[in-house]
């Protein structure tokens, strides 16, 4: 029966429409506030409980929320820039020029989105250091952190790939540089370059096969790569922190899971 | 006499009435009790809201600085001119920086490769899971192979005249040094501190500084020709 | 002192819930205003595209009684006994390019059969609408100029 | 003390404290504030898109038009946002119409407040060529600074209004009426050795050819001495203060290893082509007779002589500048006399051309008589203070070989024909898209304007001050003329090469125009083209002889030929007396009347006299009456005045009647461009005209008859 103080929003909440879309029923006990993590496609990469200990600042300056939230910016500023770009030369500057003189807010998004670029990376830098020095490496959260390490080096790759996207003389000589490191790789350098700009120097070939692997690839790979790394957190037993007392929480809990007890 | 089940299996339960926990025991092991008597509270609304704010915060910062701050756009792609210096997005400055010492080999492959590996094999060693303190365990031999592996690196560092790396080098290992002659018992802090810091602490103290001062250094005090140059009057 | 805990409980709860209502409510609001930011952002500003006046050319370039296309700008330029006019080539059904049959003395459609008269009077066919009348004029270099974007009532013609 | 115990009571300490515990235990409260911020935040960025610049700018033309009795027109014109002019095939997308709102306005012809003014009539249309094309700058820009100054590559700033022909230029590359400053520019590009070290390509393919004629130097030791070339190289205006040879601020000692190469390099003139030397004369040089001589031959036409006021008398003509093949000025002869060799001066004067075989000079026919006065005349002019004081040892074998080194590092050999020097390529960097050059490529003098104009401006006037080892010489240009260099340089953009080709209007090419025959040689000698046009070929400082032989008459010609005289009583400048043979003459007068004629014109068609003293009458009042030819043409010396067309007393004997009559009803057809006036006289009138015209014959010219 409903309670006195209902709102028009838990009346919402229980209608039948509401209930088919959200599995979690409307509710303030623990039960629903679990289940309004646990039946979620997305949240239910969270565990359903934290340790508040976790959530204090002090534990992990939110470093890993932060580079998330970066992400999530750079996705929307990204596929609204797109929008007014086509990767090729000598157009792309052009487009550059639109956007900073004409476009409605262009700007905007594109400084939006380059300062969230340039933060993503420091973040994902801070990040990792941060969990290093907690220990947050270790078993049972080896293969997380090697994750974490392909997420850096995805990060990075995405920042370089849109460097060239401009198609200015910072973009074009900061790549410029760049490939040429890539083609000192001993045996197979040259063909590491050649494939990476698709031709000799940095030419539109380059520059689509950047702007693909901008868009397209990387942002992908970031995604999917994302998703694991927090659905590890949850399965390697939720964020670690340092025990105040040791031994409560030794490298040997995991094995509770490994056992087969089975979280419902 | 039957044969004993593999496993003794619970009663299932809807998880609507009630909260229940099905609780397979295999032979193999022994059922754990985590003593866990630690406060939680609930991801939903707690936690996400905390998230949220904190994301927030930052949206916030990053909004203001792009309403102030406009991203750079120089002239057009020209290959036939190359600016003075030329120089990679700023994370990739310690590298260049590198660059500008050792073969493109060395600094643009050996060396990013070794770090990457280094990062990814860290969790795999025992000596970095245990992290105990570098120097309390047989001290000697271990301060031998710290004088070895100093000496050598300085060595190499001065020979190629590195001295950007050089430098931060020198200070991390003075500081190991007085780990090395410190116990974890001492009454001052710094030393108990520095005592109980492990093999890996140590490297990757050393690579973060390297990372700061390299890229520091390639991003502000490089000029034309990448030689020095101060930022204020670049 | 005890006595306090529930009233400043009850206190603290209402707090809660006004904040977190303001927080809620300005998210909405923030949330909407980006949509009209996006909005604005979507709808360009500039156009690179061909403008809908088309000069084309001098009358004499057009005899009597001749149904001229100019496939590029989709118009028809025609100069009957009454005067010059301009129709827009683009067939009302579904938007294929009509072609001008001389010896039927017929506009037709390609596509679905469409039949339209000079004048742009649908004939036959599954057209909805004959083709419409362009606004059509003479420049101070006595050129004729036809706006593909404006259209005029039919049987206006441009006398010379 | 007490108050405050009073004040902080228990329980209020309590709601502090929890209050405390709940603003940082709980989330939800900075949560609240933060998504306050952040809703303001974003409702920042519309409102900075609101207040741009262009935006301000329209909201302010709106009010200035508001108040004007047109307003309604003017909004009615007015089309708010941004406004572009897209031309893809220009690669224009110009958005200056955004702030500048009124240029089309003539009725705003009064506003003189920026961006608001009205564009002054122009012969091209704003919307068929946008505005960075002639003005540059950033068109895709919509802020002040961007769309003005921006000196990123590839955009440019404004250009300043003085060299703005530059940007006509970029297309017509023919001179045209309106860029005075742009033609001289080119002229000088081509008349004072710049295109001799760089390279200048058209966007048709074609390069600009010089025009200056540089002395070759192979004989030099037959022509002067080491002492004069060592005092010339180190300052050449030292000798000439017109000299057009740059100054290379030469130390003493290249001077000296430079002339004792040249001196030692320079080969005899074969003897079979040398002239026969004169018998050195006993009586002192008749100074009088020098004069008048000098004069008849109009020597002073092309040199110029510094007189006792230190100014430079003649040398006039090739002075204003000739679209093609303009004559220099000859070499300035204030102090001939301290330079070339007595023999060399005179067998220079019998025949010029077996010491330079490409001179100007034309050849004259004197008498050795005339000769000995011409150049003993010529000789006279000297300066003692010019050689005083140069004293030369012999030349070292060293000191020769290093001169050899010296003048092919000194490019010497790019104009002057050297035995044994090759003419070297490409010695300076070429030109042809200097006009957009980037400035990031541009090596600035510290305190200077940092803009391509500037830079090119300095370049011309002090090129060696742009620092040591740069082998551009000190030319000696008045400001004036390095500003239209500077224009001629700016206009040769890259956007010049990028333009369609149905834009670009070509320079029309050097007409090679060559007389045939003996005739032709002779004319060749005699340097016609320096003056005259013929079939489009030749200088413009004399009339165009394309069609002389319909218009004139032989007998006249050769008279004049023999003796010529100013037919323009107002011009000081008159044809040389080249002291022609009878068969020179002859040959030259009958190619005239033979080829150059014009086809519609029968001379034979009307008598050249004969003509009915009513007619004759008739014409001579509707000369003076109702055309008053008179205010422009003498017929008779004491009555008539007029001294701006060429005099009429002989002119029945110099021209055509066939001639006069179509001149009369068209001038301009004879002769596009003449200033006599198109009066569409009637078949009757001209008749009756060229009748009395006709009637108008010399004394002088029956004699030649006879």
């Amino acid at each position: 029966m409903p309670r006195r103080t209902d709102t028009y929003y838990e009346k919402l909440q229980r209608t039948r429409i509401w209930r088919s879309i959200f599995r979690s029923g409307a509710g303030y006990s623990t039960l629903h506030r679990a289940l309004a993590i646990q039946q979620n496609i997305f949240l239910h990469l969270f565990s359903t409980k934290v340790r508040r200990r976790m959530l204090t600042f002090r534990a992990t300056w939110y470093l890993g929320a932060l580079t998330l939230g970066t992400f999530f910016i750079l996705v929307v500023t990204g596929v609204l820039l797109m929008l007014y770009y086509h990767p090729s030369v000598p157009q792309a500057y052009a487009d550059m020029k639109d956007l900073k003189f004409v476009v409605s807010s262009g700007m905007f998004l594109r400084n939006l989105h380059r300062w969230s670029a340039h933060t993503m990376v420091f973040l994902v830098f801070a990040h990792m250091f941060k969990v290093f020095y907690r220990g947050a490496y270790r078993p049972p959260r080896q293969f997380n952190w090697v994750i974490g390490v392909v997420l850096l080096l995805t990060t990075l790759l995405l920042s370089y790939t849109g460097y060239l996207l401009p198609w200015d003389q910072l973009a074009f000589w900061a790549i410029t540089v760049g490939s040429n490191i890539a083609s000192a790789v001993p045996v197979f350098g040259d063909k590491v370059s050649f494939l990476m700009l698709g031709g000799h120097q940095v030419n539109a070939n380059a520059l689509l096969r950047f702007y693909v692997l901008h868009c397209v690839i990387l942002p992908l790979a970031a995604a999917l790569l994302i998703a694991v790394h927090m659905w590890r957190i949850r399965k390697d037993g939720g964020l670690y922190v340092r025990q105040s007392q040791p031994g409560v929480e030794s490298p040997r809990e995991s094995h509770a899971d490994e056992a087969g007890v089975v979280k419902v | 006499m039957t044969e004993p089940k593999d496993f003794a299996a619970g009663v299932g339960s809807d998880i609507r009435k009630s909260q229940k926990r099905v609780l397979f025991v295999t032979r193999r092991t022994s059922v754990q009790v985590k003593v866990s008597d630690e406060e939680q509270i609930q991801t939903f609304p707690e936690g996400l809201l905390r998230i949220a704010l904190a994301i927030e915060l930052l949206a916030t910062a990053l909004i203001f600085a792009s309403l102030v701050f406009n991203a750079p756009i120089e002239g057009i792609a020209d290959p036939t001119n190359t600016p003075n210096p030329a120089k990679a997005p700023w994370y990739f400055l310690g590298l260049q920086e590198m660059l500008h010492y050792f073969p493109p080999v060395v600094a643009g492959i050996l060396i990013p490769a070794l770090l990457v590996v280094a990062l990814v094999v860290i969790p795999y060693f025992n000596v970095n899971i245990e992290a105990d303190g570098l120097f309390l365990k047989n001290r000697r031999r271990r301060l031998n192979i710290f004088y070895i592996a100093a000496l050598g690196l300085s060595i190499f560092l001065l020979f190629l005249e590195v001295y950007v790396a050089l430098v931060p080098t020198l200070i991390v290992v003075a500081f190991m040094r007085i780990a090395a002659s410190s116990s974890p018992a001492s009454t001052q802090r710094y030393r108990r501190y520095l005592a109980s810091k492990s093999v890996s602490w140590w490297i990757m103290t050393w690579f973060l500084f390297e990372l700061i001062v390299l890229t520091v250094v390639g991003t502000f005090f490089r000029g034309p020709g990448w030689s020095w140059a101060l930022p204020w009057n670049g | 002192m005890s006595e306090d805990q529930p009233r400043l409980a009850e206190h603290l709860i209402s707090r809660r819930k006004l904040f977190a209502k303001l927080g809620a409510a300005s998210l909405g609001l923030a949330a909407t205003g980006t949509l009209g930011l996006t909005y604005r952002f979507l709808s360009p500003n500039v156009l690179y595209e061909a403008s809908p006046i088309v000069n084309a050319g001098k009358p004499d370039s057009y005899p009597l009684d001749s149904v001229t296309i100019d496939v590029n700008s989709a118009i028809y330029l025609i100069h009957v006994q009454e005067g010059f006019f301009s129709l827009n080539a683009i067939c009302t059904h579904l938007g294929c390019m009509t072609v001008w049959k001389p010896d039927l003395d017929v506009i037709t459609c390609p596509c679905h059969g469409s039949q339209f008269s000079r004048e742009g009077q649908k004939l036959d066919g599954p057209a909805p609408k004959p083709l419409p009348w362009l606004k059509t004029w003479m420049n101070d270099d006595g050129e004729i100029m036809v706006d593909r974007s404006t259209v005029i009532k039919p049987f206006e013609f441009l006398r010379i | 003390m007490g108050i405050a115990m009073e004040w902080i009571s228990a329980s209020m300490k309590a709601k502090l404290i929890s209050f405390w515990r709940a603003l940082f235990r709980d989330p939800i409260i900075p949560f609240g504030l933060v998504s306050l911020v952040l809703l303001v935040t974003l409702a920042i960025i519309p409102a900075k898109d609101h207040f741009s610049e262009w935006r301000r700018y329209q909201r302010q033309y709106l009010r200035l038009i508001h108040d004007r009795g047109d307003s309604v027109t003017l909004e009615r014109h007015f089309q708010g946002g941004i406004r572009q002019i897209w031309l893809p095939e220009l690669a224009v997308a110009d958005r200056c119409q955004t702030c500048h709102t009124a240029l089309g306005e003539a009725s705003l012809g009064d506003v003189s407040t920026q961006p608001f003014r009205t564009h002054s009539v122009i012969p091209h249309r704003l919307d068929e060529f946008g505005c960075v094309i002639c003005h540059r700058g950033q068109g895709a820009a919509t802020t002040v600074a961007e769309a003005h100054h921006s000196t990123l590559a590839p955009e440019e700033p404004l250009l300043p209004a003085r060299y703005l022909e530059a940007s006509c230029g970029q297309c017509h590359h023919v001179a045209l009426p309106g860029t005075p400053n742009l033609n001289e520019g080119r002229d000088l590009l081509a008349r004072r050795g710049c295109l001799r070290c760089h390279a200048v390509r058209l966007p048709d393919g074609s390069r600009m050819t010089p025009t200056d004629n540089p002395q070759p130097i192979t004989h030099i030791a037959a022509k002067t001495t080491r002492e004069w070339i060592y005092a010339w190289l180190q300052t050449p205006s030292g000798y000439a203060a017109s000299s057009t040879m740059p100054d290379y601020q030469m130390s003493e000692e290249d001077a000296r290893d430079i002339s004792a190469f040249l001196i030692a390099n320079s080969e005899p003139l074969s003897g079979s082509s040398l002239p026969t030397p004169l018998a050195p004369s006993k009586s002192a040089p008749d100074t009088a007779a020098g004069a008048t001589l000098y004069r008849e031959s109009s020597c002073a036409s092309c040199h110029a002589i510094g007189n006792a006021a230190n100014n430079m008398v003649g040398g006039d003509l090739g002075q204003e500048p000739a679209p093609e093949l303009a004559p220099e000025p000859g070499p300035e002869l204030t102090r001939i006399g301290s330079k070339v060799k007595p023999e060399w001066l005179q067998s220079w004067l019998q025949d010029p051309r077996t010491y330079n075989s490409h001179t100007l000079m034309p050849r004259y026919r004197w008498t050795p008589q005339q000769l000995r006065i011409v150049s003993a005349y010529v000789e006279s002019r000297t300066d003692p203070e010019l050689l005083a004081h140069v004293h030369l040892q012999p030349a070292t074998a060293q000191q020769i070989a290093n001169g050899k080194a010296l003048v092919i590092e000194y490019g010497c050999a790019v104009c002057h024909e050297i035995r044994g020097i090759p003419k070297p390529e490409a010695y300076a960097p070429e030109l042809s898209r200097v006009g957009s050059k980037p400035l990031a490529q541009l090596v600035f003098i510290t305190g200077m304007e940092r803009t391509l104009p500037a830079y090119l401006n300095g370049k011309i006037r002090h090129p060696q001050a742009f620092g040591p080892g740069l082998r551009m010489p000190q030319y000696t240009f008045t400001s004036e003329q390095a500003d239209a260099l500077t224009t001629a340089l700016l206009s040769l953009t890259d956007r010049s090469f990028a333009l369609p080709s149905r834009l670009q209007i070509p320079a029309q090419a050097v007409a090679t125009y060559q007389p045939a025959g003996q005739a032709g040689k002779l004319m060749a000698e005699l340097n016609c083209f320096a003056c005259h046009r013929i079939n489009g070929r030749g200088g413009d400082t004399a009339p165009d002889l394309t069609w002389e032989g319909s218009a004139v008459q032989r007998a006249w010609l050769d008279a004049f030929l023999k003796n010529p005289y100013t037919l323009r009583p107002a011009m000081i400048r008159h044809m040389p007396k080249f002291n022609l043979s009878d068969s020179e003459r002859a040959e030259l007068t009958g190619y005239f009347v033979t080829v150059y004629q014009k086809p519609d014109i029968d001379r034979d068609s009307m008598p050249l006299s004969g003509y009915s003293p009513a007619l004759v009458e008739q014409g001579r009042q509707l000369f003076y009456s109702k055309y008053s030819c008179q205010s422009c043409h003498m017929v008779n010396t004491q009555k008539d005045k007029g001294s701006i067309g060429p005099a009429l007393t002989n002119v029945g004997s110099r021209l055509n009647a066939a001639w006069i009559d179509h001149w009369l009803k068209n001038p301009q057809a004879l002769r596009p461009g003449t200033i006599e006036p198109n009066q569409n006289m009637s078949d009757g009138d001209a008749s009756a005209l060229t009748a009395f015209l006709m009637a108008q014959k010399s004394s002088g010219a029956r004699e030649a008859k006879r």
